[in-house]
């Protein structure tokens, strides 16, 4: 039996474990990175042709849904740790709370695509003009009967809504536990119990939508119930994975939580990324399992479609996913080694932003598709649609996803590193904390 | 048995607590003793370490039967509906991942999980239903609310002394031998007679069935789920109590032709034309098919009475005079001359209705064949009894000239 | 039916420093063998009239369902109301039902200790022994609904003469294997928890038939540590093993709804909503049955009200969960555009079976929601109540969702009104003859709380001070 | 508890238990693989007709072709039992006096049918053509045995769905030509060669892929 290490937690200045200047070096440089890429992203699609922009909407989205569901997942760590009372967390649980500090800027790259809705631009959103011509005419009528709920306005509105919710409760739980480590109020902790409860319901609420706005209305004849939970999924998953690569970064020998993050939270990370891997997978095959049965064409298509793309197969999804991950982490001496279990959620993490992409993207091909059959496959701009197509169908990871990835990956980073910098990355005066240095896994 | 004084078969030691317990372990373990374990009503946590044990490997059975179990329920759903019996339903393709998946999952959970409780039995030596430990009246507690430490006496180090003394000196409460209560170590011999007994008693369905396997009786075949096998509607040639004749087979009703059977065409149906006189020539198609067709139903129908080339010694013929039949009438011979000058439509009334026969006693020379021979195969084989009279009144002009020579 | 110790934590404070203590009352090791094995030994001194009676009850019911289902499989299916198009009816909507209460035990037992929910010790016995009991029931129906039970054996793929295999792409097939896998490990299981107390039971057995069982049943069982070290790891691994087959259970129901193309039926969040049904359901179940027998027994200790209340926040959130998953049906079937999907919900909600609906929405939906207040939570008789809301909730869930969507199909002419004929409900009434029945059994004989996982927080609750 | 219940021996009870076990399982399952096999069940069914008819003597001594008698087997899905008229066109003449064909003479003078016994029963949601296996040239021997030679008529074969299916899944050893199905002694000089053309030649014949109702309607 292996107690804890005799670290004395009394008095425990918050200051000490302010990362300070070791992250505000990065703001700096992740910005400049961050707007570069952004501006040769929208310089790529702006300035080109319609594909391009279709493109670089595409591509804008794919990644903005990717770090937004980071970031999401961050949140509900906080909420769900708070409304289970949860112990062993209490030395991590900082790092998600700070990590929800990138919803402000979330917020405001958000703003693309509320004005590309708003102008109409109907290829990233075919209802936001519904008679822009990327509407399959045999399904023009569903894009109509949906226009009460698929408008740009409403749109906007609820963006503007789920922003508002999620940045209120972040700032609330993180300038609350902030307040507590100077504090070290127990009836702090008691009220974050009794306020995360309700806040789920309203979380899974804006997350759900949130969902079918940016990813499901993408294709806007599809639907599927579960869509919410698979993103929900994912990312709460993708989430365990980043704090498993922090928590070793800040729990190393040298670290600055060294000796407060232990193995057992190494394992519990590890249990708890294992366990999304296996809900994803079982959401993500939910899904498929239940389209792929009933073989109707309008649920089908959506696959079909995904399908003709990069790696071109569902399965090779739920591979790389869920079963590459799922016997990694599926022994107890994995989850217990912080080596290993950075590879995994690095890996974990690549396979989210796979996965982003496999919902995202194939509606850009569709876009092309569109724009061939509208042009008339017998006409000269026809056949360059083919080819545009064709060839974004062969590698359809280039310089526009690249310059996306890194621009809103570079800000994502640098707002992260912001909220690292100014603030304790450990709540020292949670009254769970001499729980969280000394439980046991069994 | 011999020895009056009962040998200890080892000590018992009795703490009050887990710590207590888990101090004693800890010197016992330093002592280098090998053959000992502590008897607690929970698990203490820790005391692993105290007395050294290692880590089980059941995990790795367990792994291996998962493994084994999802290897089964894939082969058994590619095998059975893939290779063995591949039945297409509803488009689906015979053999897939994705409508795979729950039977492997759930395959692989039931070995595992089978494999997990009987695994850890099989490792604890459980059930062991006899213990030693059981015969010390205060280890009923173990289960209960004290702490047991219990030293086998055929540990290499163990000498009553010096145990004793180690463990008195441990904190334990008590310190008792475990007596070595007498206790039959055989199986009894009740017990094997049972055994054989039952052994036997297995051989009486064996011999019941393979007296019964491949072998003659006159006892209906038994099915063993035979709601289905009769079911409550009647078939042809089936007995019904409802109608008067008991048979399922319906007649048609007087006045009434079914479709198809009215038979108007007097020339084929009864061989006659308008004027009520034989045809003399048979309305059908004469062709080498229509001949062969003739042949074979000749030879089935005819054949046994008026023999093969028509000449009335058939076999049938042939056994009545055998049996030296007293009513037997002897069949014609085809191919005399009163039946070679037949119009053909007589012959066909003869196939018929009979000759000579007389419907209501059932006796005549010949028995109609209507019931047994349709209209078409009875023109044939008018044909082919043409061929008959042909043959056996042929001459040599008959035979073409390259095949003349053959004779 | 509360106690001190129900006033007490009422009245306490929560204090975020320290877990409070889950066994009450200044138990020992030795007071929680009197309390437990008390029930069933007092049993057996001065057998309570009561038991008498609810067994005599249970037992005359049990008696019906045995003459039901001779009767039924006498005559046929005929004799329920399953008819065009309605042709899964009372039956599968029992079904469902048991299972979905059945999933309380697993749940309990396997999720909550991977998640060290320690407070899990004082009911995971009772939810087990409840799930093992509820897996009966919930295997009746389908094995007397295929009306020729004779031949059940045909979905299992041994080789006959007809050397015909069973259909694996169905999901009718996939719910054999689904069912047979988890009673046979929730039976492992069950039974694994069961062989320490048992030999608890056989060491303080006074009469000798009492030892006879319990010993040999026990298994031999001396409380060995090399032998808990691996009985620890075992549990472990089913836990392990539980949890996913918990989750592929009723998920695997859900798949034979939703692989269909009947609207209502086939949507994509079927599997995970079945699941939190089924949990929802199964833990209103515990409430029922829990509520009662602590007070009988004097339990009021050991499954204190804080036990209580943690699992009315369980029903709480997965109450909540199937709210949201109501939604999202609804919200897509709007979304969808589909004017089957469209006309499927509006069905629902205003069809001719709209009383069920309702009486569903607000038993599931509603009446959980309650819940977020802590004095409700707190009020025995309110949480006794409103599992009993849930109870009947969950079965009109699975009633509404069976009868809706079949009686109003692709084709109008066939639309039928669906009615249950006495026999539906006389069956439906013996299963719970079923249930009580082994549930007064398991009562009488064995330990209805596991005593040693209990005497394991006993003792980390000392050595924490 | 005090003191031991059980008796040592008890462990080694256990340790054979695994035997037991195992050695009973593959018990059972003899004895229900061999037990419920037709072979027990069906096969050698061997009832007394009403009348002492002899195979052996009128389709084996006398050469008289099956289709004399069931004379529907070409056209229909049953090869139909004869009518007393059948019998009476030979013995109307021959052994009108014999005691053995008294029940014939009976069933023709009151017109009552002659209750043979049915031995060759298929259940009744089996739909068993005789017609589409006679003229594609499947022997009457195949299915019902060498009744040339018995007297009295017995089952021969299992007539098991996976006797069916042995069969329509390897066509080629049995197919002949169709002007051979009734003579009970043919046989080919090389039947995998021949089989083969048959089969490639009348196609159709592996059992039916797509539905149950090829044989069940």
């Amino acid at each position: 039996m292996s107690h804890s290490p005799s670290i004395s937690l009394e008095g425990l200045n918050p200051e000490k474990f302010t990362l300070g200047a070791r992250a505000g070096s990065l703001v700096g440089r992740f910005l400049v990175v961050g707007i570069v890429g952004l501006a040769v992203a929208a310089a790529l699609g702006l300035t080109g042709d319609q594909g391009d922009l279709s493109r670089f909407l595409h591509a804008y989205t794919t990644v903005y849904v990717y770090f937004t569901s980071i970031a999401l997942g961050a949140l509900f760590f906080v909420l769900i740790n708070h409304v289970t009372s949860a112990g062993w967390s209490v030395t991590t649980r900082r790092i998600a709370e700070l990590v929800t500090g990138a919803f402000p800027l979330l917020a405001l790259l958000s703003l693309p695509l509320i004005i590309a809705a708003l102008m109409g631009t109907a290829e990233i959103y075919p209802w936001a003009n519904p008679d822009g011509g990327l509407v399959p005419e045999g399904v023009a009528h569903l894009v109509h009967k949906k226009a009460g709920f698929l408008n740009a306005k409403f749109f906007a509105a609820r963006m503007v809504l789920y922003f508002v919710i999620w940045i209120a409760m972040a700032a609330w739980f993180k300038s609350r536990s902030l307040a507590q480590d100077l504090s070290g109020d127990p009836a702090i902790t008691n009220l974050f119990k009794k306020r995360s409860a309700p806040m789920i319901p309203v979380f899974a609420l804006t997350l759900t939508f949130f969902a079918l706005d940016l990813l499901m209305s993408l294709d806007p004849v599809w639907y599927s119930t579960i869509f919410g939970v698979y993103y929900f999924a994912g990312g709460f998953l993708c989430f365990m994975a980043l704090l498993g690569i922090l928590a070793k970064k800040f729990g190393a020998e040298d670290g600055i939580l060294s000796g407060f993050i232990r193995d057992e939270h190494y394992h519990d990370i590890g249990k708890l990324t294992f366990a999304f891997v296996m809900f994803w997978g079982y959401i993500a095959f939910s899904q498929y399992i239940l389209i792929w049965y009933a073989n109707i064409p309008e649920e089908t298509a959506w696959y079909h479609e995904r399908e003709g793309l990069f790696w071109g197969h569902v399965g090779v999804l739920f591979l790389l996913k869920f079963l590459v991950p799922f016997v990694g982490l599926i022994s107890r001496h994995m989850k217990r080694h912080p080596q290993r279990l950075v590879i995994f959620g690095g890996w974990v993490m690549v396979m989210h932003f796979y996965d982003m992409f496999f919902l995202g993207m194939p509606s850009h091909l569709n876009t092309l598709h569109y724009l061939e059959a509208q042009a008339g496959p017998a006409t000269e701009a026809g056949k360059a649609w083919h080819h545009a197509a064709e060839s974004f169908a062969s590698m359809p990871f280039g310089i526009m996803e690249l310059a996306c990835l890194i621009g809103i990956g570079g800000l994502f980073v640098a707002a992260v590193a912001k909220s690292f910098a100014s603030h304790s990355i450990l709540a020292v005066r949670d009254p769970r904390l001499p729980e969280s240095m000394t439980f046991h896994n069994p | 048995m011999e020895q009056q004084e009962a040998k200890a078969l080892g000590l018992l030691a009795e703490y009050e607590t887990p710590q207590a317990l888990m101090a004693a372990a800890e010197k016992v373990r330093d002592g280098g003793y090998k053959r000992w374990d502590t008897h607690t009503p929970f698990p203490v946590h820790g005391i692993d370490d105290a007395m050294g044990i290692q880590p089980t490997i059941l995990p790795w059975i367990v792994l291996g039967a998962g493994a084994t179990g999802t290897l089964t329920a894939l082969l058994l759903q590619w095998y059975t509906n893939g290779v063995d019996y591949p039945f297409l339903i509803s488009g689906k393709p015979l053999f897939s991942w994705v409508p795979a998946f729950p039977v492997t999952f759930e395959l692989t959970v039931l070995f595992a999980g089978i494999t997990t409780l009987l695994g850890m039995l099989a490792l604890n030596r459980l059930p062991r239903l006899h213990n030693p430990l059981f015969d010390v009246k205060r280890f009923a507690r173990a289960t209960q609310d004290r702490f047991f430490l219990a030293l086998d006496a055929t540990d290499p180090l163990f000498e009553d002394s010096s145990a004793r003394a180690l463990l008195e000196g441990s904190g334990a409460t008590a310190v008792e031998d475990v007596p070595d209560v007498p206790t039959n170590e055989n199986i009894p011999s009740w017990m094997w007679q049972v055994a054989i007994v039952l052994v036997f008693a297995t051989f009486v369905p064996l011999g019941l069935i393979a007296a019964s396997y491949n072998s003659t009786s006159t006892t209906p075949p038994f099915h063993i789920v035979g709601d289905m096998d009769w079911q409550e509607s009647y078939r042809y040639g089936e007995e019904v109590p409802f109608f008067d004749n008991g048979q399922a087979m319906r007649g048609a009703l007087p006045g009434t032709v079914a479709v198809g059977e009215l038979e108007e065409d007097d020339a084929f149906y009864r061989g006659m034309d308008d004027m009520g006189n034989w045809l003399a020539v048979a309305p059908v198609e004469v062709s080498k098919s229509v001949l062969e067709r003739g042949r074979e139903r000749y030879n089935i129908y005819c054949l046994p009475c008026h023999g093969e080339s028509g000449n009335g010694k058939g076999i049938v013929h042939e056994r009545a005079l055998a049996l030296d039949t007293s009513g037997w009438l002897i069949p014609r011979d085809l191919t005399m001359d009163s039946i070679v000058t037949q119009p053909d439509g007589q012959i066909y009334d003869t196939i018929t209705n009979g000759f000579n026969y007389d419907a209501e006693t059932g006796t005549g020379n010949m028995a109609p064949y209507a019931a047994q021979i349709r209209p078409e195969d009875r023109w044939a084989i008018v044909l082919y009894v043409r061929a008959l009279q042909r043959a056996a009144n042929a001459s040599i002009e008959d035979v073409p000239a390259d095949k003349r020579s053959a004779l | 039916m509360s106690s001190q110790y129900d006033l007490e934590i009422q009245t306490a404070l929560e204090d975020p420093t320290s877990r409070p203590h889950l066994v009450m009352g200044g138990a020992t090791f030795a007071s929680i063998d009197d309390d437990v094995a008390g029930v069933s030994e007092g049993f057996l001194k001065k057998t309570s009239l009561a038991w008498y009676a609810m067994f005599g009850a249970s037992i005359s019911v049990l008696a019906m369902l045995g003459a039901v289902v001779v009767y039924l499989i006498s005559t046929g299916v005929g004799i329920w109301g399953n008819q065009s198009p309605v042709f899964w009816g009372w039956p599968i909507v029992n079904f469902v039902f048991w299972v979905g209460i059945a999933h309380a035990g697993t749940l309990i037992s396997a999720i909550l200790f991977l998640l060290k929910q320690d407070w899990r010790t004082s009911i995971n016995r009772f939810a087990e022994a409840m799930t093992i009991f509820a897996v009966c029931c919930a295997g009746l129906f389908p094995a007397i609904h295929v009306g020729r039970i004779w031949v059940v054996y045909w979905l299992f793929p041994i080789p006959n003469q007809m050397e015909m295999w069973p259909n694996f792409r169905s999901p009718l097939l996939w719910d054999v294997f689904a069912v047979s896998t988890y009673a046979t490990v929730s039976l492992l299981f069950w039974y694994m928890g069961l062989i320490p107390d048992l030999a608890t039971f056989r060491d303080r057995a006074t009469s000798k038939i009492r030892q006879g069982a319990y010993a040999f049943f026990s298994l031999g069982w001396t409380g060995s540590s090399r032998h808990w070290h691996r009985y620890e790891k075992a549990y472990l691994i089913l836990a392990g093993l539980a949890t996913p087959l918990v989750l592929s259970v009723h998920t695997v129901v859900s798949f034979d709804f939703a692989v269909s193309q009947l609207p209502g039926w086939h949507t994509t969040i079927f599997p995970p909503y079945f699941v939190a049904g089924a949990i929802f359901s199964g833990f209103a179940m515990v409430l029922t049955l829990m509520i009662p027998v602590r007070a009988i027994f004097g339990l009021q200790h050991i499954v204190t009200l804080r036990h209580l209340e943690v699992v009315s926040k369980v029903i709480l959130a997965t109450g909540s969960m199937v709210g949201y998953a109501y939604a999202m049906e609804f919200f897509v079937a709007w979304y969808s555009g589909n004017p089957y999907e469209q006309f499927a919900f509006t069905n629902r909600a205003f069809g001719p079976y709209a009383w069920a609906y309702w009486i569903m929405v607000s038993c599931n939906v509603i009446s959980p929601q309650l819940f977020w207040f802590k004095k409700l939570r707190q009020s025995v008789p309110a949480l006794f109540v409103i599992s009993i809301f849930v109870n009947i909730g969950m079965w009109f869930e699975r009633f509404v969702i069976t009868v809706t969507s079949l009686s109003r199909d692709f084709l109008p002419g066939s639309w039928a009104y669906f009615q249950p004929t006495p026999f539906d409900a006389l069956t439906l009434i013996g299963s719970f003859g079923l249930f009580f029945t082994l549930f007064l059994l398991f009562i009488r004989f064995l330990p209805i709380i596991a005593i040693s996982e209990i005497k394991g927080i006993l003792h980390k609750q000392e050595s924490h001070h | 508890m005090e003191g031991n219940i059980f008796p040592a021996w008890t462990s080694k009870v256990r340790d054979l238990l695994p035997l037991a076990l195992g050695g009973g399982g593959l018990y059972v399952v003899t004895l229900v693989t061999f037990g419920f096999s037709p072979e027990t069940l069906a096969v050698g069914y061997q009832p007394e007709q009403p009348v002492a008819f002899s195979h052996r003597m009128h389709a084996g001594e006398l050469g008289l072709d099956c289709r004399y008698c069931h004379n529907t087997v070409e056209q229909g899905a049953k090869a139909a039992i004869p009518p007393t008229q059948t019998c009476m066109n030979c013995h109307d003449k021959i052994r009108t006096d014999s005691e053995l064909l008294q029940p014939v003479r009976d069933s023709w003078e009151t017109g009552e049918p002659i209750r043979w016994n049915r031995v060759h029963d298929l259940p009744d949601y089996v739909f068993f053509n005789h017609s589409a296996h006679v003229t594609r040239g499947v022997g009457c021997v195949e299915c019902h045995g060498r009744i040339d030679q018995m007297d009295v008529v017995r089952q021969e074969e299992p007539l098991s769905m996976g006797w069916c299916l042995d069969c329509h899944r390897n066509p080629e050893d049995v197919l002949r030509p169709v002007s051979e199905v009734t003579n009970m002694e043919w046989e080919a000089d090389d039947q995998a060669a021949l089989g083969a053309h048959l089969a490639a030649e009348r196609g159709g014949i592996n059992p039916p892929v797509l539905s149950c109702s090829g044989c069940h309607r």
